[in-house]
């Protein structure tokens, strides 16, 4: 066990070293930050100069190297937008998501198994189908298009909740809803296929015959044999969110989180700042990979590290 | 009905009647089982035997409702333990049934245990449910049953995952949840198929002393008529999703009366080795479309006319009480030399 | 044991399969598949192969055939050495030598009928096509004792016993000489089981075959094969004549799996001595005789050396270094 | 914290409190990226800094013309130096008093290149400065520089104590001379500011300033509607209609098209004329902008700017005329790209998109280019790139026209893709002219010129249109400056 | 051989299987019986497929050009006073109308995801293949790039693309295939190593199949059904992450429109103009909805994986 994780975590710096050196090819040979980083009005005395203190006028191999080092040290640099070191405002943008993105998957829980769970008691009958087809929506639905039309009707007809900002439980609920339609799809689905599977499985006759009643058949058998498929469904949610995938609905919410400040990287064409996001997701998508393959050994005994 | 019909009759834990069950599939209507009828004496050990698909298990799974349905529907019949129809029971009656009443091994020990929950968790559901005990107690009992079934080392087995058994092992643990359901009757469904030779010895074995030792009504679904011939006091025979022969084990061996069986008797490998084998040509039918008439008549050596018209009766035989054949030619005295003359069918 | 008429001889063969590799690393542990095995069949004779699931039947048939590559040792086909053919021989090797399957069904490719199945083997080897090719299939159909028609149909149309002699009929198409059967029977029912053993044993008879009949049913390898080898855990333990493995044993495995087996006849029931214990994993096996922890007449010996195969009688060969005797007809 | 501080999850935003409010809530666009008011050039930084930094001189909002700020006077002493006397009595939030030691730091902060201010170009001709007596210092320009004082009153004033002596603090907690002092900023949150009760100059009307970050436009709308927000700026002229209380007045951007007279399609004159006729600006600005911009007068500078010219008219819209000259030119149908951005400018690519149709429908065959912001900013200034067509806009920050011919026409300039030597020598005669009577006529001369031979097309003057909570009172300003404290609530 | 008894039998279907069977196209569609509700999927995409195809022939107006004046009309069903076809979509912020920019912005939507899937397709295919058909160290290495860029930030590195290389239709089908070729090789590969240790495959091997001959005639025709499966699952992803990118103005540029830049342009106009997103949103949902439907469809129906008895 010790040893998986421990192997996990180098696979993680393979994977961290490997996306360092795509950013570095990214940044350093298709794109060019001199011109990205100077005013309009720059000369290219003054380009060369800002390459020499970047040190892009040495050899690739050396500015690599370089590059790699700086990566070890955790040290990206200072934002050139904002003047302030990449990484705290990275990690400063973290939790803001954080709250988001739990708060929608905790939506996501409670609305998705209940509609699972219910929807494979009765297979194929109207509820079930009326709940699996309304799952298959939410999963179809572009979130960012989802967000503008609950702003539409609950903040700005209704104006139960307020538009756009951060601080309150009224900002949360319409991005939080928001976020959590296509996960709550994603675990609806899983669960209700699961579901249906584990209990046409023969340990479920099993169950029944030995005299089990069929709600217990639900809940204490069969409800855990499917929590690796929704582990695997959720996790895989949870990783793109927190890689920047809600950056569109935070931009509609205003949500002062990890993919606004993605968007307005991108934006301001801020290198440094860039790779820090870039490098801090890494490491939170294998994190998030890391602890989802451990949570499966929990659910599923058959799986052992 | 006279009194010793009335005898005979207590002496019946379970009389199961014209039972059918058809599947419901995009193909058509699957006349799985199809007016099936037998009984179980108290005490005895009834093998049915069959071909694979012939309908075995729906029909053990028919008697507990525990077919998926849809596309599984019971169509007719009736399944009366101890007088008591099943079929017909309310929710919170059939589940007093299942466990204590009938209890099942299920075919495939590999899949048939919960991978998530240990082996002691599932033994002590059972107990807990059919003997009312709980906590130590049962815990208690769980390790007992354990204990039962030959499994060494059952306080710590007790903790194992059924990833961590091995097959023979697993198809002890489900005897065990079967027995600690205290059942009336045990169904075994192929409790030897998937496992090894070896493996296979120990639990027949095992199921034979256990027999012994407790003495409960077993009904042992196979297909392997070596191990009919082990276990069995009486045999049922199906073909097609019928019951085409029922015998005692010795009588049927001896005198099949049914075509069929015949055949299959008669396919059984002398051992010594050379001689051409007895052949029933042809393949079991499709029960989406099963011939009109007797569903073997395809494939039988003395068809007639009749047969691919009009459906034989389940009958008993006149003479032998608990002999029952559905033919309308079943094999005479003369005819019964199987292994000589089965050898060139028509 | 090893003679110059055989037409194959396993000398000494050995596969073993890694178990699980670490993310760039090598395998820690290895399956040992089979392990330093060998044996020789000679033309016309069917070899029984048996032994309990997972001791590496299935590994032989395949290595001999070279659909595996072998860890170490040989496997000469006519003298030659298959894993040292030249792209010619190994070609003339896959026309010779074929293989039967468990569920031939699920050897076909789905999307071709029954005509592009059976002839394929003609088609891959340019034996035949056209209207030839036709004709031969049509030929092959008959020789199994199917119409020609059915080369039209899909094989899901087909019964089991059918799919199972258009398998049959592939595999004869190139005039083999030497057939691997693999389980051919176990998947199939009661009833139809006897078709295509009958249909096997006419094979033989018509075309000269030699036959690796591998089958964990000993009652089925009695009545086909002439010669019997019993295997466990990857390992010969015994060889021997048909008749004469069934009145003498001198290995306690033999006499168990014997003993397993139950007889098909009321008649004859009996008390049955029980092998205890399951089978071990294959997995890096401990030193010594692999039968050692289930057998009953283990000495220290065979907790500390791997028995030779020694021929205990002419012609009967046996890994045990216990001196046992099962004797008793089985019939 | 984001869950705790909600105490009533009331169906509906409170309504204004009955009570006499002293707090104004503005929605800027984005969140300043720093406070350091000389380092960024950046609009949301500024909403902010020019409420709590004052510079030497300041712009009077209406006329554009620099009057006394922290500097009480200004003089020039020859043609390369400038002396400014500082005002007395000034403090800074943190209590120190402004001297003119500050001054003279944060001028030549400015303009060392190892802080890299993006606002050096501001500052391009300012060589050094100076305290030549305790409230008097001299500025050293590079040559004589007409814009000077304008150039003052775009100098934030800085602590020169402070920031020494708090390097990590000078981004996020700005100690400035002004109205008001910023007194916490939650990062993603907002800022908040309150008035300086120390402060020199009239005592603003409303107590505290609290700044929100909303990117999106309709957001920021709903959030007005809503009552969240006071006061939201960049609204969208759509919005106009559902602004409680909107606010317009001519900005500092004008929308133009540049020509490429170095090569391609646009060298011919008459290409250019007919592409100047063919545009129906007043369709653009009532259809388009809804009133909220006005067509640029032949021209690019608004009224107000030094050196406007109110002897040319903005292009008449004349489609027939511009076939004419089309044919003239004898244009062969030759593809001529249009390159564009979006997303900088209010309404930029639907501007590009509704010319570019315009352009089409007179004749000409004309493609779009939208590229990111970087790419067109390359082409912008890179000669060698330049597009037959390339939208901009021209904000001009000193409010002279004189800026603008110095970098788009003036054939060294940094946005220039023509040459005219002539006209080259015009440009810089009027650049050094230092009496103003006679750089207008110069100015005059130069657009009578460019009417009939244009390097551009003048397309739209902006106005900037804000959206205020209906009690709170504000006049908009021509230099489009966000002053909290001229701000008020109706009683 | 005539004891056998065989050639007398029938040929009968066994029951509970679906199995491929070739041509004809009232074979394919009668495959829908059981599932009416992919095939009004598949009608509709091809509905869908088919307006986009033809656009510039079917669409009422010109998607560049705009009348200023008639700017933000509300959905119609009258003549404008021009004629022509009633706006029924509504207007857009330059007076052009909706209706037609959703059916060329489905062209460039469309267009996107098939190049994008098209090209990841082949090339995860060839590469999946080659994994699995060998092994080894070329599918250690193969599987490890694998595993290493499926790890990456999706979005981040689309969005580092895009940054570097300027946002345009071309760069965002280069930034989206960076990103998507993994699954379709993950696939092929779990596909053709299920296969490789078939019977099949062996059977093909015993009779002296060539490598080529194995991979393409029997290896690829049979794992065909997954694999389309996953392209057209992945049809869907591709839209969605083509209109996400081009919602946030990473994506395709105007002139050109595609449903997700559609929305992202009107959604400041949203309190006043509903209609400027609502129907791309719809086209998009709806889109994806019957990709699903349909390709769940064929996942069941063709799947030899999940086909079970
Ligand atoms: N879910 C189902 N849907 C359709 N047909 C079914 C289903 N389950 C079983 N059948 C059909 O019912 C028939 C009887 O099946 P059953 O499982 O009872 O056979 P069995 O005698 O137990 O065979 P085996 O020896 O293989 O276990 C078979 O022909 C099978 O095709
Ligand atoms: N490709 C493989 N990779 C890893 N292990 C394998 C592989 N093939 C076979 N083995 C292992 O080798 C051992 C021998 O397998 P083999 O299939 O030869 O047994 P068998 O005697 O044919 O069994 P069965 O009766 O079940 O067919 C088994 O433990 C099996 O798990
Ligand atoms: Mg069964
Ligand atoms: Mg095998």
């Amino acid at each position: 066990m010790l040893k998986y994780v421990i192997q996990r975590l180098l696979f993680t710096v393979v994977v961290i070293f490997g996306v360092s050196i795509l950013v570095f090819v990214i940044t350093h040979l298709i794109g060019d930050p001199v011109k990205a980083m100077l005013p309009l009005q720059a000369t290219d005395a003054q380009r060369a100069q800002l390459a020499h203190q970047l040190g892009l006028d040495k050899p690739i191999w050396e500015q690599l190297t370089e590059f790699l080092g700086n990566m070890i040290r955790l040290d990206f640099g200072v934002s050139w937008w904002q003047q302030v070191s990449c990484l705290s405002i990275v990690l400063s943008k973290i939790p803001t998501t954080l709250v988001l993105v739990g708060a929608s998957f905790v939506i996501a829980i409670i609305i998705a198994f209940p509609m699972g769970i219910i929807a494979a008691y009765k297979p194929d009958s109207l509820l079930d189908r009326i709940l699996t087809t309304a799952s298959l929506i939410g999963i179809c639905l572009p979130s960012f298009w989802v967000a503008l039309m609950l702003v539409l009707f609950f903040a700005v007809k209704l104006g139960w909740f307020y538009t756009s900002g951060y601080g309150t439980i009224r900002h949360l609920v319409l991005p939080a809803v928001t976020l959590a339609v296509v996960p709550a799809g994603h675990i609806a689905q899983i669960v209700r296929f699961s579901m249906a599977e584990q209990l046409n499985a023969q340990y479920a006759v099993t169950a029944r015959a030995k005299g089990v009643k069929e709600s217990a058949v639900l809940l204490k058998h069969a409800l855990k044999n499917i929590m690796t498929a929704v582990l695997t469904i959720g996790g895989m949610d949870l990783a793109m969110y927190l890689a920047g995938e809600a950056a569109a609905v935070e931009v509609v919410f205003g949500w002062p989180g990890f993919g606004s400040l993605v968007v307005d990287t991108i934006s301001r064409q801020d290198f440094p700042l860039l790779q820090a996001e870039i490098f801090v997701v890494a490491v939170i998508i294998c994190l998030i990979n890391l602890i989802v393959d451990l949570l499966y050994a929990y659910f599923d005994p058959r799986i052992t590290y | 009905m006279g009194l010793a019909q009335a005898a005979e009759d207590k002496n019946i834990i379970l009389k199961v009647q014209n039972l059918s069950t058809h599947f419901f599939t995009r193909e058509g209507e699957v006349k799985a089982v199809d007016g099936v009828t037998f009984r179980v004496e108290k005490g005895e050990t009834l093998a049915i035997v069959g071909e694979s698909g012939s309908g075995k298990t729906v029909t053990a799974l028919s008697m507990l409702r525990l077919l998926k349905s849809p596309p599984g529907k019971i169509i007719s019949g009736e399944v009366l333990l101890n007088g008591k129809d099943i079929l017909k029971m309310k929710n919170h009656e059939l589940q007093k049934v299942r466990g204590s009443g009938i209890a099942m091994v299920l075919q495939e020990p590999m899949s048939s245990l919960n991978p998530s929950h240990t082996i002691g968790q599932q033994i002590m559901e059972a107990v807990e449910i059919n003997q009312g005990l709980k906590g130590e107690v049962a815990r208690k009992k769980a390790l007992e049953m354990l204990e039962l079934v030959r499994i060494p080392a059952p306080e710590k087995r007790f903790y194992n995952y059924p990833h961590e058994l091995s097959g023979g092992m697993k198809q002890r643990v489900m005897i065990a949840i079967a027995l600690s359901c205290r059942p009336q009757i045990l169904i075994a469904d192929e409790p030897t198929c998937s496992l090894d030779v070896t493996i296979q010895a120990q639990i027949m074995e095992l199921m034979k002393q256990l027999k012994k030792e407790i003495g409960t009504t077993v009904i042992l679904i196979t297909h392997d008529l070596g191990v009919v011939a082990e276990m069995a006091d009486r045999v049922a025979v199906m073909y097609a999703g019928q019951m085409v022969e029922t015998a005692d084990v010795f009588e049927l061996y001896r005198n099949p009366a049914h075509p069929y069986t015949r055949g299959i008797i008669g396919s059984i490998m002398d051992m010594k080795g050379g001689k051409r084998l007895g052949v029933i040509p042809g393949d079991p039918p499709n029960l989406l479309n099963p011939p009109k008439g007797c569903r073997f008549y395809p494939r039988c050596f003395q068809v007639q006319e009749i047969c691919a018209q009009k459906e034989p009766v389940y009958t008993n035989i006149p003479g032998s009480a608990g002999r029952w054949v559905k033919c309308h030619f079943p094999l005479t005295d003369e005819q019964k030399h199987v292994r000589t003359c089965s050898n060139t069918p028509v | 044991m090893i003679q110059n008429k055989n037409l194959v001889v396993v000398r000494n063969l050995r596969k073993l399969f890694p178990v699980k590799a670490g993310f760039f690393g090598k395998p820690k542990s290895f399956v040992h598949a089979v392990d330093d095995v060998s044996f020789s069949i000679k033309k016309g004779q069917t070899m029984g192969l048996v032994g309990e699931s997972g001791c590496g039947k299935t590994t032989i048939g395949r290595l001999v055939l070279r659909l595996l590559e072998k860890t170490s040792g040989e496997v000469e086909y006519k003298g030659k050495n298959i894993f040292n053919f030249n792209k010619l021989e190994q070609k003339q090797f896959r026309r010779e030598a074929q293989l039967i399957f468990q569920d031939a069904f699920s050897s076909f490719d789905l999307r071709k009928c029954v005509g592009d199945i059976v002839g394929e083997p003609l088609k891959v080897h340019g034996l035949a096509s056209g209207s030839e090719l036709t004709d031969r299939v049509a030929d092959l159909l008959k020789t199994v004792g199917l119409k020609p028609e059915l080369m039209r149909e899909f094989p899901h149309t087909l019964s089991s016993g059918q799919k199972q002699c258009v398998g049959m009929a592939r595999s004869i198409a190139l005039n083999s000489e030497f057939v691997v059967a693999d389980e051919p029977i176990s998947s199939l029912d009661v009833s139809v089981r006897a078709q295509v053993l009958n249909l096997l044993k006419d094979l033989q008879e018509e075309k000269d075959l030699t036959y690796l009949f591998i089958s964990h049913d000993i009652r089925v390898v009695r009545w086909l094969a002439t010669h019997i080898a019993v295997m466990y855990l990857g390992k010969l333990v015994e060889y021997a004549e048909t008749e004469e493995l069934f009145v003498h044993r001198y290995h306690p495995y033999t006499e168990a799996l014997l003993n397993a087996v139950p007889v098909e006849d009321p008649f004859k029931r009996r008390e049955r001595k029980i092998l205890l214990g399951e089978v071990p994993s294959p997995v890096d096996p401990a030193p010594g005789c692999r039968f050692q922890p289930r057998c009953e007449y283990a000495v220290d010996q065979c907790r500390l050396e791997t028995p030779p195969l020694v021929e205990k009688s002419p012609g009967h060969w046996v890994a045990c270094f216990v001196d046992f005797h099962g004797a008793g007809n089985f019939s | 914290g984001a869950r705790k501080e909600e105490p009533k999850p009331a169906p509906a935003p409170a309504p204004a409190p009955a009570k006499v409010r002293d707090t104004v809530i503005i929605a800027l666009q984005g969140e300043p990226t720093t406070l350091d008011p000389q380092f960024p050039d950046d609009g949301n930084m500024r909403a902010v800094t020019d409420n709590v930094f004052e510079r030497l001189l300041e712009f009077d909002g209406k006329t554009l013309q620099p009057k006394p700020g922290l500097a009480t006077d200004i003089k020039k002493i020859n043609d390369t130096t400038w002396e400014l006397t500082i005002r007395d009595g000034v403090k800074f939030h943190n209590g120190d008093s402004f001297t003119a030691e500050d001054a003279v730091f944060s001028i030549k902060r400015i303009i060392d290149p190892a802080y890299k201010s993006q606002q050096v170009s501001y500052f391009s001709t300012i060589k050094d400065a100076k305290v030549v007596a305790p409230n008097k210092i001299q500025v050293a320009t590079d040559g004589f520089d007409a814009l000077f004082p304008k150039r003052m009153a775009r100098l934030d004033m800085v602590s020169k104590k402070y920031v020494e002596a708090n390097k990590d603090k000078v981004n996020t907690q700005p100690v400035g001379t002004g109205p008001y002092k910023v007194i916490a900023w939650n990062r993603g949150v907002d800022i908040q500011a309150t008035a300086f009760d120390g402060y020199w100059g009239k005592k603003p009307a409303i107590k505290n300033v609290k700044y929100r970050f909303i990117q999106e436009g309709s957001t920021r709308l709903a959030a007005l509607k809503a009552g969240e927000i006071d006061f939201a700026v960049n609204m969208l002229p759509e919005y106009m209609k559902d602004i409680p209380n909107v606010k317009m007045e001519t900005g500092a951007e004008t929308y133009w098209i540049r020509f490429n007279q170095l090569r391609g399609p646009m060298v011919k004159k008459e290409m250019r004329l007919a592409a100047n006729y063919a545009i129906d600006r007043k369709a653009l600005a009532e259809a388009l902008f809804l009133g909220a911009a006005s067509p640029a007068q032949g021209q690019m500078g608004k009224e107000g700017y030094f050196g406007y010219s109110s002897k040319v008219k903005t292009y008449p819209y004349d489609k027939e005329k511009a076939k004419e000259l089309l044919k003239k030119a004898g244009y062969n149908g030759e593809v001529i790209e249009l390159v564009s951005e979006r997303g900088r400018w209010l309404k930029d690519g639907e501007v590009t998109e509704a010319v570019a149709a315009m352009l089409t429908d007179a004749g000409f065959n004309v493609k779009i280019k939208f590229l990111s912001w970087q790419e067109w900013l390359d082409t912008l200034f890179t000669q060698a790139k330049a597009p037959a067509l390339q939208f901009s806009s021209n904000g001009n920050g000193f409010f002279d026209i004189g800026l603008m011919y110095n970098t788009i026409v003036h054939s060294k300039g940094s946005q220039s893709v023509m040459k005219n030597p002539e006209m080259d020598k015009k440009i810089e005669a009027a650049r050094k002219e230092p009496d103003p009577a006679k750089r207008q006529a110069m100015y005059d001369e130069l657009a009578l010129y460019f009417y009939d031979d244009p390097f551009a097309i003048p397309l739209l003057t902006l106005k900037d249109i804000y959206g205020l909570a209906k009690d709170l009172e504000w006049t908009p300003r021509q230099d489009s400056m966000i002053t909290v404290y001229e701000m008020s609530f109706k009683s | 051989m005539s004891e056998t008894g065989l050639q007398d039998l029938k040929p009968m279907p066994s029951p509970g299987r679906q199995i491929y069977k070739p041509k004809g196209i009232i074979r394919f569609f009668a495959r829908f019986e059981y599932n009416k509700i992919a095939l009004v999927a598949l009608i509709i995409l091809i509905v869908i497929f088919a307006i986009s195809i033809f656009a510039p022939y079917i669409a009422p107006y010109d998607p560049a050009k705009g009348v200023l004046t008639e700017r933000l009309r509300p959905p119609t069903l009258e003549r404008p006073a021009g004629g022509g076809f009633p706006h029924i979509f509504g207007t857009d912020q330059q007076g052009r109308d909706v209706l037609t920019r959703i059916m060329y912005g489905g062209r460039v939507s469309l267009t996107v995801a098939f190049t994008v899937v098209g090209i990841c397709f082949i090339f995860g295919t060839v590469l999946g293949l080659i994994s699995g058909y060998f092994g080894g160290w070329v599918d250690m290495v193969l599987m490890r790039v694998v595993d290493v860029v499926s790890s990456f930030p999706g979005l981040l590195v689309a969005l580092a693309f895009v940054m570097v290389l300027g946002p345009s239709e071309r760069n965002l089908i280069i930034a989206l295939t960076v990103n998507g070729w993994m699954i379709h090789a993950r696939m092929a590969r779990s596909q053709v190593l299920a296969l490789r240790e078939s019977a099949m495959v062996e059977s093909a091997r015993a009779i002296g199949v060539s490598v080529p001959g194995m991979v393409f005639g029997h290896i690829l025709p049979n794992i065909i059904s997954p694999l389309i499966t996953v392209f057209v699952l992945d049809l869907g992803h591709q839209i969605a992450a083509e209109a996400n990118m081009s919602f946030l103005g990473f994506g395709v540029q105007p002139p050109k429109s595609s449903w997700g830049l559609m929305i992202g342009e009107g959604r400041q106009y949203i309190a006043s103009a509903w209609w400027l997103v609502t129907f791309p949103g719809i086209m998009i949902g709806l889109t994806l909805l019957c990709l699903n439907l349909f390709g769940n469809w064929v996942r069941e129906e063709f799947d030899p994986l999940s086909r079970k008895h």
